[in-house]
């Protein structure tokens, strides 16, 4: 007898140490990795991750000059403290880095986005809107006898998805492969070999092909003159995703064509919502790169809101609109930008304001910050926690290649601490 | 009291508190309009076995109407809220809904509202739907040339029913050419109905019966052909009696139609017309006395 | 530090001496006896004729987890309607009251005097976001009961009719993997059941695919609970939640325990009968019996207070069903990892509805007709029956007849003529609801050390100033102090220490790790060395954890 | 009458919910001036942006005027009466939650005008962005009652997820046009966008220029002139909108979106 939840690995049939990845919403855990050296298994976005553990060491700076982080935090501080607007986007990563940064935003009465959240927020929008039926990973691995890819194939941004979710040689609960559909634009199309039944489509037909699609399983008319919509596949899709047992419907929802992508999931989740009055299919939204759902959830539970949070007023208040960041700065709205991309290697967006840099060795700044802090990479770096593109399962991330780079949640804290004389 | 040497009694007409409503029909036509207005109102002379009184107040032109369609107004009055709400719903679903081209809207904006369009939706099906627009709403009920427009709810007032008056004359003919004159300048009023055929009642009835479960019968104390033997209430020259009975949306509206009326009625007398009187229960009954010299004077 | 709290009425449900006016002793963080070396207080609060209690124990409330937050993100308008600004430099600000965010609810449990606070739906899947979710609970002591019994795992191996010890070593690993306090089970099968479309699960019927039934799960789960020595028993909700003549699942539930200990949560969703023209009635008289004649038996009420609120359940089965009902008419179901799920449906209970107005009848029929005040406690489900924040109302409605009849007097008639509230004089005493707020949780959670005021015990301490208005003390007690130190004073936060996490480490066999490694292995999408939470995982997210004992044993209760 | 003149263009978005005729009635100058905006997260007061004057006592009317009123949010928020009228542009969310009285400005207005609105009269000189008559962020319904009148172009998702009410689009519409409508009156006199009624439940969508292409889910049921019709025409014309009304004849008749419960309808030019 044991205390056993804290062994790690090593156990006799154990397959040696593996780790997780925290570039995608996947968050792959099955990367074998000793001495540094992880194993990313044919994943281009894992090979690029882990390849930026070798970029040259970049120091603090502040005013174009090396510092430390002390001096780095005391600067931020004293720009955070003097701004009327001071906007937190970016925000790749991990939840304690997020956590410290919601701290600190709260503190300095800020905004906070994430860079990917115009996508992420069109699902939030329906899901609490209209709601839907969902699963994660696991059930669909596990049960899934008919799976639809809308809008484009997942491997765009999860390169793994069919090796880790549909193609699982040891199923619990089904017979044979998942019988594969996809509707999407043409140039977007998995392989047929991968996905038989195509139903594609011209450029921002995704609407009303979705549409006749739900109306097909609603058992309603359809117009069928419109020959750009190919209603016959629409038709099979139809009657497969009836048949199923465990239906489920995939969505990469940055991946849907830009505009379009609420209404889309929209119509998804209509045809969710029918299809299980008799029988069952579920939603799988994928997203969550850059700890973007973690970002989402550690939102929502200190504030009680999603992402696009202002704490300006006083009170936390969330608007997609007004706390838009890239709108924010567009307009001149914010007076100082907290730019964080740990987990991401995008740099700030151009502005007038001081530029706040917390961000990976790797991230290059097309204009100098006003300080720069660089921070280590969660899951390379240092250890942290991660949530999954499912929301459900967060990931233990340990340091691949440990540094003494600091984390997010170390940089945004010495902020904090630097802020603390003031009332 | 003389007026146009008939004598005017010195009495009261006796009247009831009701529910009225009026509604608004529209069709293509005015002849369809009146169709439906006649139909609706059809068989509505007296609460009694009707369930309701009820009667064409006036035409409408395209400009009154809420569609801008050639229109008809209608009164409907019954004992209650719920005897009114049954009776539109069944004069109005088998009435309105069925004639070509209708539509059909509340006629007054006050009072508390009855149900008329929200009750007639489910002909639809499921099919049916509603529309607002300003502060009104509407059902839109799938029929076979189109959709058919009610109202869902309409306004109701408590009014009065049982305004009269009697012509007593000489002789048939004489008596009934006064009451077409008075029915005839009364119709021109707004907020009244004479629900009797062509607006005149023969048939003034006393309240019970020699007979079990009859509620009403002939007033024999105003039948002229057996006056010899009953206790009267006829002058000796007086051997043809007509009644006009008159709901209205509120009492003055009754009393002024019953003055018009009377009025008429005396108008241009060549002496066949004797007396003018009206009926009562000599105050118990009703909360509405119309004093025929006041309202003459 | 010696703080004496002065003059008040000490109420200690663990004692069984009646009220005593006395001093209390604080050292540090943990109540003394009064000094006998004549030390003088470092500080002194007046309480005269304040009721003194020890921080209240809330033993189950959905506090944090993946369902918690998808509550939060479907409630826009309680979030929008609650602001809950900063109040202060060293506190944080919130928003909400029937989904309240994080910081808000530890501070708004603290001021109402509760001091711990107990998540009873925790998917193991996501048991690592919870505890990070939790860390940002202030104050309050916290722990989570891990969902067991939809498990794919539990179920194959049930099928497989594996021996009560692999079930016992496979439910304390699995209380280590996720760092749980207890065990639930929700609607035993029906989860797992949804996912082969199954619309219902009575407690006798099989699950599809696996064939074993509610009964077999509710009986290898109660018995696995208490042999590994868990303090808390099995904590149950059970079948067939919401339905009429649901009473019948739940007598049958407490069979199916065969005398091992058990938990019944939210019972009032499972006290119908379907008696009545409407087929829906009142059967909390007969859960009554049973809790007096099966002493292996605890329950919580789930008392629903009138007016809108969230519904988050592990029970998606149900959940899927009661989505005609959600208000607005939004709702979200979930199938998670092959463990559990969570369906969320917003809700509003109106005392003008005849089977709301009677729910809150067999709510208080409950807590009335069941004598025992040490195995009934005063729960609403938060959310789902009602917020937390509605427990003052309910305790005046527990202690104040008069009050409770005027409220009768408000809900549907059919409703309140169904009822035999109206004939019921019982008033809870002050001691009572001392015990089935505090001793009594603390007592069935094993927190040995809360939940009363005897010396030694953690200084978890609450001062109620009497008012006639028994809801207005409760709803803001003049002081309240955790851990020694004084957090509340007057529903106004003073301090926001952080609390513990409550857990349990049951003893196990590892060769089960081996069995659960494969499964992993061959079906799961998280490795098997991912999923336990790793040492020192908590303490990284700032919890502090206090682990309570466990009494393995062989035999029945 | 009320007056605030605004001096210049904030620099950050200010918000005037609550700044309204009948709940600055009761109130001199120097209250007005102290009432609280917020600005980023600083406190500052009305009098700091804004010159205030009254003119006359008892009326429910109030002025906003000044060059820079596009970052101003929220203009006529929660009116419950009376009149605002804005001389200018406005921000976003204008009337946002209105339930009565009368909000004019003769500017263009930002996206989300009419948000939640329940009652009232909205009318806009210029153009809206996007989103008019929609709902506030996670919540199910959108504007609940009311009537609006753009004078010149919307765009896109006007109306979603709307109730109830009228919203009249004089000038062109943009993309996703009544989408998730749940019931109401969206007219739109000129072109409309994309995809209009995506996802409708009930409601009406009345398109009078160019009949747009629609979704296959959407049911042609032929051409009418429908009673409805004559009774919109009737309100549009009692709007001042006679020149629009006029255009109202037999139109065809989609209904849709059949994805969704199906029983909204399109009306298009023949």
């Amino acid at each position: 007898m044991s205390n056993g939840a804290q062994t790690q690995a090593q156990d006799a049939e154990g397959t040696g140490e593996t780790i997780a990845c925290p570039f995608c919403g996947l968050l792959c855990d099955d990367l074998p990795a000793s001495g540094g050296k992880v194993e990313t298994r044919d994943c281009p976005i894992a090979a690029a991750g882990f390849a930026r553990g070798a970029a040259p060491r970049r120091s603090h700076m502040v005013g174009g000059r090396e510092t430390d982080l002390a001096a780095a935090a005391a600067a931020a501080g004293a720009i955070l403290a003097a701004a009327r607007a001071p906007l937190f986007h970016g925000l790749t990563a991990d939840l304690h880095g997020v956590r410290a940064l919601l701290a600190l935003a709260e503190r300095v009465g800020g905004v906070v986005d994430h860079e990917l959240s115009a996508g992420f927020l069109a699902n939030v929008a329906v899901a609490r809107a209209s709601g839907w039926v969902t699963a994660t990973f696991s059930e669909v691995a596990n049960r899934a006898d008919v799976i639809l890819l809308v809008g484009a194939d997942p491997v765009r941004d999860f390169p793994r998805f069919h090796e880790r979710l549909v193609q699982n040689p040891t199923p619990l609960y089904r017979e044979r492969p998942p019988f594969m559909a996809y509707l999407g634009a043409a140039g977007d199309a998995p392989s047929r070999d991968v996905v038989p039944l195509q139903a594609t489509i011209g450029e921002g037909d995704l609407l009303p092909a979705l549409g006749a699609l739900a109306a097909l399983l609603r058992e309603r008319p359809v117009a069928r003159e419109d020959s750009a919509i190919p209603i016959a596949a629409l038709v099979d899709i139809a009657a497969r995703l009836k048949a199923a047992h465990y239906g489920v419907i995939v969505w990469d929802v940055a991946a849907l064509p830009q505009g379009h992508a609420e209404l889309a999931v929209e119509l998804i989740a209509a045809m969710l919502r029918h299809l299980n009055v008799a029988t069952r299919c579920v939603g799988l939204p994928l997203g969550g790169s850059g700890n973007a759902l973690g970002a989402v959830q550690a939102t929502l539970w200190q504030t009680g809101w999603p992402l696009r949070v202002g704490f300006g007023e006083g009170a936390p208040l969330h608007d997609p609109w007004r706390y838009d960041g890239t709108r924010m700065l567009a307009a001149g709205e914010a007076d100082a930008l907290v730019w964080v991309a740990a987990l991401g290697t995008a740099p700030p967006p151009a502005s007038s304001v001081p530029v706040i840099a917390i961000v990976a060795d790797d991230v290059a700044l097309p204009t100098p910050a006003a300080v720069e802090i660089r921070v280590g990479i969660p899951g390379l770096d240092h250890a942290g926690e991660a949530i999954r593109g499912d929301t459900v399962v967060a990931m233990n991330l340990v340091a691949a290649i440990p540094s003494d780079r600091p984390s997010v949640a170390a940089a945004a804290t010495a902020i904090l601490e630097a802020l603390r004389p003031v009332a | 009291m003389i007026l146009d040497g008939v004598e005017i009694e010195d009495t009261f007409a006796e009247a009831f508190g009701m529910r009225a409503t009026r509604l608004i029909v529209t069709a293509d036509t005015p002849r369809w309009a009146r169709i439906a207005g006649d139909t609706a109102t059809g068989f509505a002379t007296s609460v009694i076995a009707c369930g309701a009184e009820a009667g064409i107040e006036r035409d409408l032109s395209a400009e009154e109407t809420p569609d801008g369609r050639p229109g008809i107004a209608l009164l409907f009055f019954a004992v209650s809220r719920d005897a009114l709400t049954k009776a539109l719903r069944d004069r109005v679903g088998q009435c309105v809904l069925t004639c070509p081209g209708t539509a059909c809207y509340s006629g007054l904006d006050e009072g508390e509202r009855l149900p008329l369009g929200r009750s007639l939706r489910y002909f639809g099906d499921g099919y049916q739907a509603a529309k607002r627009l300003g502060d009104k709403r509407y059902w839109r009920i799938p029929v076979m040339d189109g959709e058919f427009v009610c109202e869902d709810t309409v306004g109701q007032v408590k009014a009065v029913g049982g305004g009269n008056f009697l012509i007593l004359g000489k002789t048939h003919r004489g008596v009934l050419a006064a009451a077409e004159r008075a029915v005839e300048q009364m119709r021109r009023l707004i907020g009244v109905i004479m629900p009797f055929p062509g607006g005149i009642a023969r048939s003034g009835s006393k309240i019970g019966s020699r007979y079990k479960g009859l509620v009403a019968s002939t007033n024999d104390a105003y039948c002229p052909t057996i006056k010899g033997i009953v206790k009267t209430a006829l002058p000796p020259s007086v051997d043809a009696v007509l009644e006009i009975v008159i709901d209205g949306l509120n009492e003055a509206a009754v009393g002024a139609a019953m003055a018009t009326g009377i009025r008429a009625a005396c108008a241009g007398n060549d002496g066949e017309i004797l007396r003018i009187t009206a009926g009562n229960y000599g105050g118990k009954l009703g909360p509405f006395h119309f004093r025929l010299h006041e309202l003459l004077a | 530090m010696i703080t004496r709290i002065a003059g008040g009425r000490i109420i200690d449900g663990a004692e069984d001496e009646g009220d005593a006016k006395r001093d209390l002793w604080i050292e540090d963080d943990r109540i003394v006896a009064a000094p006998t070396d004549g030390r003088p207080a470092d500080r002194t609060i007046d309480a005269t004729e304040h009721l003194v209690m020890a921080g209240a124990i809330d033993i189950h409330s959905h506090i944090a987890g993946g369902k918690v937050n998808l509550g939060r993100l479907l409630s826009p308008a309680d979030h929008r309607e609650n602001p809950v600004e900063r109040a202060g430099a060293a506190l944080r600000s919130g928003s909400g009251l029937t989904t309240p965010s994080t910081f808000t609810t530890g501070f708004r449990y603290a001021a109402m005097g509760y001091t711990a606070v107990f998540e009873p739906a925790m998917v193991a899947s996501n048991a690592r976001a919870t505890h990070l979710e939790m860390a940002d609970v202030p104050i309050v002591d916290k722990g989570a009961y891990v969902m067991l019994g939809n498990d794919e795992y539990l179920l194959r191996r049930l099928a497989a009719a594996a021996e009560q010890g692999e079930i016992n070593d496979y439910v304390a690993w699995m209380m280590q993997a996720t760092a749980a306090h207890a065990v639930k089970v929700v609607n035993p099968g029906g989860i797992s059941a949804f996912k082969f479309n199954a619309r219902g699960l009575e407690i006798d019927e099989p699950v599809p695919h696996h064939g074993v039934t509610p009964r077999r799960i509710v009986a290898a789960l109660a018995r696995a609970v208490h042999e590994i020595g868990v303090p808390h028993p099995l904590h149950v909700h059970c079948n067939n939640l919401g339905m009429p003549g649901n009473v019948e699942t739940t007598l049958a539930t407490i069979a199916a325990a065969e005398g091992y200990p058990i938990h019944l949560t939210h019972v009032q969703f499972h006290s119908y009968g379907s008696e009545g023209k409407r087929g829906f009635s009142s059967a909390a008289h007969r859960i009554a019996e049973a809790v007096a004649q099966n002493p292996n038996v605890s329950i919580d009420v789930g008392q629903i207070m009138f007016g809108a609120t969230m519904t988050e359940s592990g029970d998606t089965q149900a959940q899927f069903r009661n989505r005609s009902l959600a208000d607005p008419d939004t709702w979200i179901s979930m199938d998670i990892e092959c463990d559990g799920g969570c369906g969320l449906v917003p809700m509003r209970y109106r005392d003008s509805n005849f089977v709301n107005a009677l729910q809150w009848t067999i709510g208080l029929e409950l807590f009335l007709l069941v004598e025992d005040p040490w195995r009934v406690f005063l729960t609403t489900d938060h959310p789902n029956g009602g917020p937390f924040a509605s427990y003052p109302h309910l305790v005046r409605l527990l202690t104040d007849r008069s009050h409770r009849e005027d409220c009768l007097a408000q809900i549907h008639p059919a409703a309140r003529k169904a009822s035999t509230l109206a004939g019921m004089t019982r008033e809870y005493t002050m001691r009572e609801i001392a015990i089935m707020t505090r001793a009594g949780p603390a007592r069935s959670l094993g927190l040995s050390e809360r939940g009363h005021l005897a010396p030694g015990a953690v200084a978890d301490v609450v001062a109620y100033r009497p008012d006639s208005d028994v809801a207005a003390m409760f709803r803001a007690p003049a002081h309240v102090f955790k851990s020694g130190v004084e957090v509340a004073r007057d529903g106004a936060i003073l301090a926001a220490p952080s609390g513990t996490t409550q857990l349990v480490r049951p003893a196990y066999d590892r060769q089960v790790e081996r069995h659960v490694r494969r499964f992993f292995d061959d079906h799961m999408t998280i490795g098997f060395d991912h999923f336990p939470l790793a040492a020192g995982e908590l303490a990284d997210a700032g919890l502090a954890v206090a682990e309570q004992q466990c009494r393995p044993s062989a035999g029945r209760a | 009458m009320i007056t605030l003149a605004l001096r210049s263009r904030p620099p950050g978005r200010l918000s005037l919910a609550g700044v309204t005729p009948d709940r600055l009635a009761a109130l001199d100058e120097t209250a007005i001036a102290k009432l609280p905006v917020r600005l980023g997260n600083r406190q500052t007061a009305l009098g700091d942006w804004f010159d205030i004057r009254i003119a006359g006592a008892g009326e429910d009317k109030l002025v906003i005027s000044g060059a820079g009123g596009d970052r101003l949010d929220q203009v006529g928020g929660m009116m419950a009466s009376g009149e605002l009228t804005v001389e200018g542009d406005v921000g976003a969310r204008a009337g946002l939650a209105m339930t009565g009285g009368r909000l004019t400005v003769s500017g263009s207005a930002g996206d989300a005008a009419a948000t939640a609105m329940r009652d009232g009269e909205i009318r806009i000189g210029g153009d809206v962005g996007e989103a008019l008559g929609g709902a506030l962020p996670g919540e199910r319904v959108g504007m609940r009652g009311g009537t609006v009148v753009v004078a010149r172009n919307a765009q896109s998702g006007v109306g979603d997820r709307m109730r109830r009410g009228l919203v009249v689009v004089v000038g062109s519409a943009g993309a996703f046009c009544g989408a998730r409508l749940a019931a109401g009156t969206i007219v739109v006199g000129g072109g409309i966008g994309d995809h209009p009624g995506i996802a409708m439940r009930r409601g009406s969508i009345v398109a009078l220029g160019a009949a747009p292409r629609l979704a296959p889910s959407f049911a042609d049921c032929g051409v009418h002139d429908l009673i409805a019709q004559h009774l919109l025409a009737r309100r549009l014309a009692l709007l001042g909108l006679g020149t629009l009304a006029s255009r109202i004849g037999p139109l065809r008749r989609f209904m849709g979106d059949q994805a969704e419960a199906g029983r909204g309808e399109i009306l298009v030019p023949r």
